[in-house]
């Protein structure tokens, strides 16, 4: 029981992900009517913003000691970070909480990438056809992944959560079991309740304010929504910056969790048009129902006992659940019907 | 008649009038391949080419960087530029400084994307454009063995690079195709002694494998030295391919009463994994009233720094570390650090040495020809290269040298200083009998 | 209508048609036969004379000659299926990997002979592909590119992992020497201590051989790609992606239409991949996985969708710059820039060096920008606007009904 | 002869009754058209009758063949209706020309036939039927043009073309002069008398009552979801239940 009990929050915590980048594909797609390959590039610039915001952290004074060299014949050097000299344990304080820290800058900047994205490529994609829109945001992402890789390497680099937040909480005490056999890592818990907050904003947002009713009311029939004389395109371009916001938060937070490289983009982009059209294209509570739906079928096709019975099963069961789901239901779990049919 | 010589082929284009306008053109390209060369590529002029062939796109990317740098390197000293590096404490002292039998080495490069099909590709344009005489590269074993069967098949010697599976030299070995770094089963070999001592011969371990042939390989290994030790296997469950999150592996792993957990990972797989399974708090667990204990069989150092200080503490195997203090690792360490800025990888300490071995091997063929070469590397004994009195043997091509255990450093000085060696284990301690890994090295291949 | 078309007069007061009429239609049809018996002959020459062609840019070496082609013939196959009917396949890599496999089987198994191997292959690809097909059609837009991707993603994450006995998961499926060969074994073909090579009919597969074969390959299933375009079939497949509902209206059943297009592209894909075994024999998973997939429809696009020639050009163009521009280093780049001035040679060495060797991605990535941005047709409809230039034609082509010419589907 | 009967259909959306006990009559070789008030349930009936939608209940027989029960537009087709669409459905990228070959061939080859080495050029049988189609509603001299850029009333005028190229038992036309110039109407008016006179049975569904009385045999007046008047057109025009459903809508 433990054991289904922890394996429902793997699922939750690896759904959270998929969630809220599949969330932020859903509003380009459903207001826009983009299909946009860079999003997965946009998680991604999340998450170097934490890596930058972390290096800029400890940007070190370094001085050498010319006393002791390396074995490579150059003195050794003594760095210390600048703002522990500067601040000195509020210092060390901030570089141990980088990673929330980031999301401080990581908003701001994914919100101007966005709408830069938006204006200076996108727009011109609006009347284009999926295949074109598919080629041009594929060839960003490109673009984008490989000036990160000049910039920061091809290999991960590591983030840490904050030191009191490092260890694992005993679910297990609360919850009625033996305490030590259901523990869980207090970051995960933090991301998975830090995602839900996102997903609620997101939706409070859409849902009860006038700006977030145009959205709705355009997702619903956007030629409608254009002929009122609203300014469509404003509210387009905002659109674009919250769902970079959304899909860059999810990158920041993921990164003590998944040690992020600039390739990390591209792995979670099929998955994550997976789960839209299993959600249904343009239903924002399809995405998110199938985001946890995928991650939880995941976790428990991984488990051993499963594994036992189908080997394999755990490689294959995103696909084959999305091969299931779309056969039963031509439109996903909450697709409206007509869309990207044609 | 041999169906498949091609002397006999380049007649029966002619003969057989079914392909036309092939038959028609085919006869001008024929001159380039059928020139009086008594092998493939033969260098004619002044220099001679080798094909570096390494991943400079994808996961391994930095490693693959770090591989280049390193060939530059060898280039370098043996074309007499630079400090000579490792030239200077090599045992064999064939090579001058004046390239290799007297022509300048030049090189090309190309980029394998970690992809077998994109690898070959690759290499066959350095063979077939670029007249290289022999490939080298690579960071991972799927390539290499794919590689080192195309370098067999096209008549050329290659020396892989960064390569850890049994099947490379082993299932898969080729007579033309060379390894240097160690295997899995000499990592199983080195490591179960130092795992005995640090965690007893009473303990149950769990691995997380990657889901293919090398991490099958390295599975396989370590499973067979630990239980030797007496140790038991709770389970050993096969991870995808970039799984990215690991939870849904690691919970399992919480209560199912091992006190051990392997993790046959590389790469990007061995960060996420190694940082995954520290989250959870594995390294920090009491498990039957012991501590609980993490072992990383293969360990990159570029790779490790990715799992940052998740790494602290966890014992792995390596093929060769910076902070060596030999002759041999110093000289090179050295001149690395100086050309570049700071310290070499294992992976590029393998491919340093074995653009060195090579061309040492050819000065004393004094000869480019595979089997020549091959000749003179079989049973080819040396010191002076960082890794203590090397054998490559003759049955398998396979380098037998110390290997080292290492552990992930508690207070790291700088961001390179991520390990620690703990022990070389002596080369007597991983040898095996040839016949072991099975496979069959067939006959070289001069190619032409 | 039993009417001649002499007698027709139009209801509508419109000037009485003549007898004209008919002889219109057939120079017409005598214009498009001859046009396209030029672009049979032009294309075949130029593909037969790529070695010499593409001596200037480096790529004249046999390797990459091959895979122009055998990349040129999976992309005319896959654009068969989206270039006509706008069905975007997001797994056809699948295909291309069982024909590899299939390939290096029957080498394995049977004999080393090329013919079998690329017939096993087509074959194979052809039944997975019609299974694969019969599922996926099912569903319309990106529902069904998203079936195919997950057919082809757990194609390559089983033949990875769990098929390893089938596919030798991650090494590739290689030759042995220990392999059966039984039809070579019966010809009384004798075992060396080397690895037999792939031949056809005693000539070796490798080399200029294997790209002649290749190309003659790539010329008949371009042959094949132009009859379809040109036939009822083809048309139907256009009317398909042109207005889904009228097809339906107007009485045809479009399941079986786009099920046998599909079926054909997957053979396409197959042979593709048995070619790929021939001439290097061994299969590997990651050609299934859905970055290939994902490539070829970049290289229709690329070329410009639901053109003849496109495909190929677009297939040609991305094989150059993974084999040629990834190969560049700082050195050769110093060397190919030896003409300039010394400073200068430096400057356009610094500004040049991201975008090759390890950043030849990057220009690929700029590379589809420009295009899609640019030429949303494609490369073919560069081509098209250039020739418009030069030859003042562009109001003509226009108005003229050129659907089944090379021109790009807007 | 009756050669469609529709009777006893119902048909709701979630509750909501879009056609009640709907019964009509169309005689061979007639032209029969149905008028209504906005949302009486003109477009449902018809997409009940090419099998769109399935009724709840009810029975649409064409011919002596039920048109309920899974069968599918290209079927209906094939048995012999066509439908010509309210808002023009052509294939815009390709030409006028092909435009009507692909129905042509439809009649020649069936609903499939895998045909993928003969050039269509060469189907003397069906380019010519398709040339002398374009011919009748006057577009043979643009035969060559993309039809994406037609007038919305040539458009229309193609799909008749497309439609009459396979000889249809029965045309079913959606508003046919929807958006049109009165010029335009009037030709089409033309045409569609000339049509008539070709034993192809009509069913004209019209709000320009001009159109409706220059070619209707035979009314049915559908409001609420149901036939409320059906008769000629004569007895039609005066009848008071028509005239209160249009609300006191213009007639004539």
């Amino acid at each position: 029981m433990d054991a289904i009990l922890l394996q429902i929050l793997n699922g939750l915590d690896k759904g959270a992900a998929y969630a809220l980048i599949a969330l932020g594909l859903t509003l380009i797609f459903g207001t826009l009517g983009v299909v946009n390959f860079a999003h997965g590039a946009l998680f991604m610039l999340g998450a170097f913003c934490a890596v930058t915001v972390g290096k800029l952290l400890k940007y070190e004074t370094v001085k050498l000691d010319p006393t002791q060299t390396t074995p490579w014949g150059s003195p050794a050097e003594i760095r210390t970070p600048i703002v522990e000299e500067w601040f000195g344990d509020f210092g060390a304080l901030m570089i141990d909480y980088s990673v929330p820290f980031s999301i401080l800058f990581a908003i701001p900047i994914m919100l101007l990438l966005g709408v830069l994205m938006e204006r200076g490529l996108i727009r011109f994609f609006y009347k284009r056809p999926h295949a074109d829109q598919i080629l041009v945001t594929f060839g960003l992402a490109i673009v984008v992944q490989e000036i990160i890789k000049s910039q920061f390497g091809a290999n991960p680099i590591p983030q840490a959560a904050p030191a009191l937040l490092a260890g694992s909480a005993d679910l297990g005490a609360v919850l009625g079991f033996d305490p030590g056999t259901v523990v869980y890592p207090y970051w995960r818990i933090i991301y998975l309740l830090f995602s839900a907050l996102i997903i609620g904003i997101v939706f409070a947002f859409l849902q009860f304010t006038t700006y977030g009713m145009v959205v709705r009311a355009g997702m619903a029939d956007r030629e409608t929504v254009g002929l009122l004389g609203i300014n469509i395109q404003k509210r387009f371009t905002v659109v674009f910056g919250m769902a970079a916001v959304v899909a860059g938060l999810a990158g920041v937070m993921y990164t003590p969790i998944l040690p992020p490289d600039y390739h990390m983009g591209m792995d979670f982009l099929v998955l994550s048009f997976v789960v839209v059209v299993v959600g249904g294209m343009g239903s924002l509570p399809g995405a998110v129902a199938a985001g946890f739906l995928l991650g939880i079928l995941q976790s428990f096709a991984s488990m051993n006992e499963v594994k036992n019975i189908l080997p394999g099963i755990d490689q294959i069961i995103i696909y084959l659940i999305a091969v299931v789901i779309l056969l039963v239901r031509p439109r996903g779990l909450m697709g409206r019907k007509g869309v990207m049919e044609s | 008649m041999s169906l498949f010589d091609d002397k006999f082929s380049r007649r029966g284009v002619l003969k057989t009038g079914l392909v036309g306008a092939a038959a028609a053109t085919a006869p001008f390209h024929f001159v380039r391949g059928a020139s009086a060369a008594d092998y493939l590529n033969m260098p004619k002029g002044k220099s001679v080419t080798f094909g570096f062939n390494v991943p400079q796109t994808g996961a391994y990317a930095d490693e693959g960087a770090d591989e280049l740098r390193a060939y530059k390197l060898a280039v370098q000293h043996i074309n007499g530029e630079g400090d000579g590096g490792m030239l200077n404490t090599f045992s064999s002292k064939a090579l001058k400084g004046d390239g290799v039998n007297g022509k300048k080495v030049e090189f090309v490069t190309g980029d394998t994307q970690t992809k077998s099909d994109a690898a070959r590709a690759s290499a066959k344009r350095m063979i077939e454009k670029d007249g290289a005489i022999m490939i080298t590269g690579g960071s991972s074993s799927g390539v290499a063995i794919a590689v080192q069967g195309l370098c067999q098949e096209a008549g050329v010697i290659f020396m892989a690079g960064l390569t850890h599976s049994n099947d490379t030299t082993g299932k898969d070995k080729k007579a033309n195709g060379f390894r240097h770094f160690f295997n899995t089963e000499m990592t199983g070999a080195a490591l179960a002694p130092v795992l005995k001592n640090n965690f007893g011969t009473d303990r149950t371990a769990y691995h997380l494998t990657a889901d293919y042939t090398w991490g099958w390989s390295q599975e396989g290994s370590i499973k067979k030295y630990t239980e030797k030790l007496g140790w038991k296997t709770a389970a050993a469950v096969r991870t995808p391919l970039g799984a990215g999150d690991f939870s849904q592996y690691i919970t399992p792993v919480l209560n199912s009463g091992a006190d051990v957990l392997v993790l046959n990972h590389y790469g990007k797989d061995m960060v996420n994994s190694l940082t995954q399974a520290v989250q959870f708090g594995l390294r920090d667990k009491q498990v039957n009233g012991k501590d609980f204990a993490i072992v990383v069989p293969l360990y990159s150092r570029l790779m490790a720094q990715g799992a940052g200080k998740n790494v602290q503490g966890i014992y792995g195997s390596t093929g060769w570390h910076w902070s060596l203090t030999d002759e041999g690792s110093k000289a090179f360490v050295k001149s690395f650090g100086k050309a570049y800025g700071f310290p070499p990888s294992q992976a590029a300490h393998t491919c340093y040495v074995q653009a060195l071995l090579y061309a040492d091997a050819c000065q004393r063929a004094g000869s480019f020809a595979p089997c020549d070469v091959l000749k003179a590397l079989e049973g080819f004994k040396f010191d002076g290269m960082g890794n203590g009195p090397t054998e490559y043997r003759a049955e398998d091509h396979q380098c037998f040298k110390d290997v080292l255990v290492v552990k992930g450093k508690e207070n790291p000085t700088s961001k390179f200083d991520v390990l620690e060696v703990v022990e070389v284990t002596p080369r007597a301690q991983v040898e095996y009998p040839a016949d072991l890994l099975g496979g069959e090295l067939g006959s070289c291949n001069n190619g032409a | 209508m039993s009417q001649k078309l002499e007698k027709i007069k139009s209801p509508l007061d419109m000037e009485p048609l003549t007898i004209e009429v008919h002889d219109v239609e057939a120079s017409h049809r005598a214009k498009t036969a001859r046009n396209d018996l030029i672009l049979m002959v032009v294309f075949s020459a130029v593909v037969l004379g790529g070695p010499w062609i593409l001596a200037p840019f480096g790529a004249d070496y046999p390797d990459l000659l091959q895979r122009f082609c055998i990349f040129g013939i999976f992309a005319i196959g896959f654009n068969i299926m989206f270039g006509l009917t706008g069905y975007l396949s997001f797994g056809h890599a699948a295909f291309l990997g069982v024909g590899s496999y299939a390939a290096v089987w029957s080498f394995k198994l049977l004999t080393m002979n090329a013919v079998p191997a690329v017939i096993f292959g087509v074959l194979c690809a052809g039944l997975f592909s019609a299974a694969i097909g019969y599922i996926s059609l099912r569903r319309a837009g990106i529902y069904f590119s998203i079936l195919t991707l997950a057919f082809a993603q757990m194609s390559y994450n089983l033949a990875y992992s769990v098929l390893t006995p089938i596919t030798n998961g991650e090494t590739g499926l290689q030759l042995e020497l220990s392999d059966s060969r039984m039809l070579d074994a019966a010809m009384g073909i004798e075992r060396t201590s080397s690895l037999p090579v792939t031949n056809l009919f005693g000539m070796k597969m490798s080399g200029y051989e294997g790209f002649y074969f290749c190309a003659i390959i790539l010329i008949i299933a371009f042959y094949i790609s132009l009859r379809i375009f040109r036939s009822p079939f083809g048309m139907m497949l256009r009317g398909i992606k042109t207005n889904q509902n009228r097809m339906a209206y107007t009485g045809i059943n479009t399941r079986p239409y786009l099920l046998t297009a599909f079926v054909i592209s997957g053979m396409y894909a197959g042979l593709a991949g048995s070619l790929m075994a021939v001439t290097d024999p061994l299969a590997g998973a990651e050609r299934m996985q859905w970055t290939a997939s994902g490539e070829v429809v970049l290289m229709t696009i690329l070329g410009g969708a639901g053109t003849l020639i496109g495909p190929v050009i677009g297939a040609g163009v991305i094989k150059y710059f993974e084999n040629i521009f990834s190969a560049f280093n700082e050195d050769t780049l110093h060397a190919a820039y030896s003409f300039l001035p010394e400073g200068l040679a430096d400057f356009m060495t610094t500004i040049s060096h991201p975008f090759v060797g390890e950043g030849w991605h990057l220009t690929l990535g700029v590379l589809f920008m420009m295009i899609v941005i640019f030429l949303p047709g494609g490369l073919m409809e560069g081509a098209q606007r250039i020739a418009n230039l030069f030859s003042g034609a562009g109001k003509k082509s226009k108005a003229e009904s050129s659907a089944t010419d090379t021109q790009p589907a807007e | 002869m009756a050669i469609l009967e529709v009777s006893g259909v119902n048909k709701t959306f979630g509750g909501l009754k879009a056609l009640t006990d709907v019964n009509l009559t169309v005689e061979e070789n007639t032209i029969h058209a149905i008028i209504g008030p906005n949302g009486a349930g003109k477009s449902t009936m018809l997409n009940c009758m090419m099998g769109k939608l399935q009724p709840d209940n009810g029975v649409v027989n064409f011919d002596g063949t039920s048109l309920l029960g899974g069968i599918t537009p290209y079927q209906i087709n094939q048995l012999g209706v066509c439908r010509v669409f309210q808002t023009p459905e052509v294939f815009s990228d390709m030409s006028l020309l092909e435009n009507v070959m692909i129905p042509s061939l439809a009649r020649h080859d069936g609903a499939f036939e895998f045909n993928g080495w003969g050039p269509v050029a060469k189907r003397d049988e069906v380019s010519q039927d398709a040339i002398q189609m374009l011919a009748e509603v006057g577009l043979a001299e643009q035969r060559n043009v993309i039809t994406g850029s037609l007038s919305r009333g040539d458009k229309r005028r193609l799909e008749m073309a497309m439609c009459l190229v396979q000889k249809p038992k029965l045309l079913l036309l959606d508003e046919p002069t929807a958006g049109m110039s009165r010029a335009d109407t009037n030709n089409t008016i033309e045409l569609l008398k000339k049509i008539g006179e070709r034993d192809i049975t009509m069913i004209i569904i019209e709000h320009d009552m001009h159109v409706v009385f220059s070619l209707a045999d035979h009314i049915s007046v559908l409001a609420q979801g149901t036939v409320i008047v059906d008769g000629k057109p004569e007895s039609i025009k005066g009848d008071p239940r028509v005239i209160e459903a249009y609300l006191g809508g213009e007639l004539g």
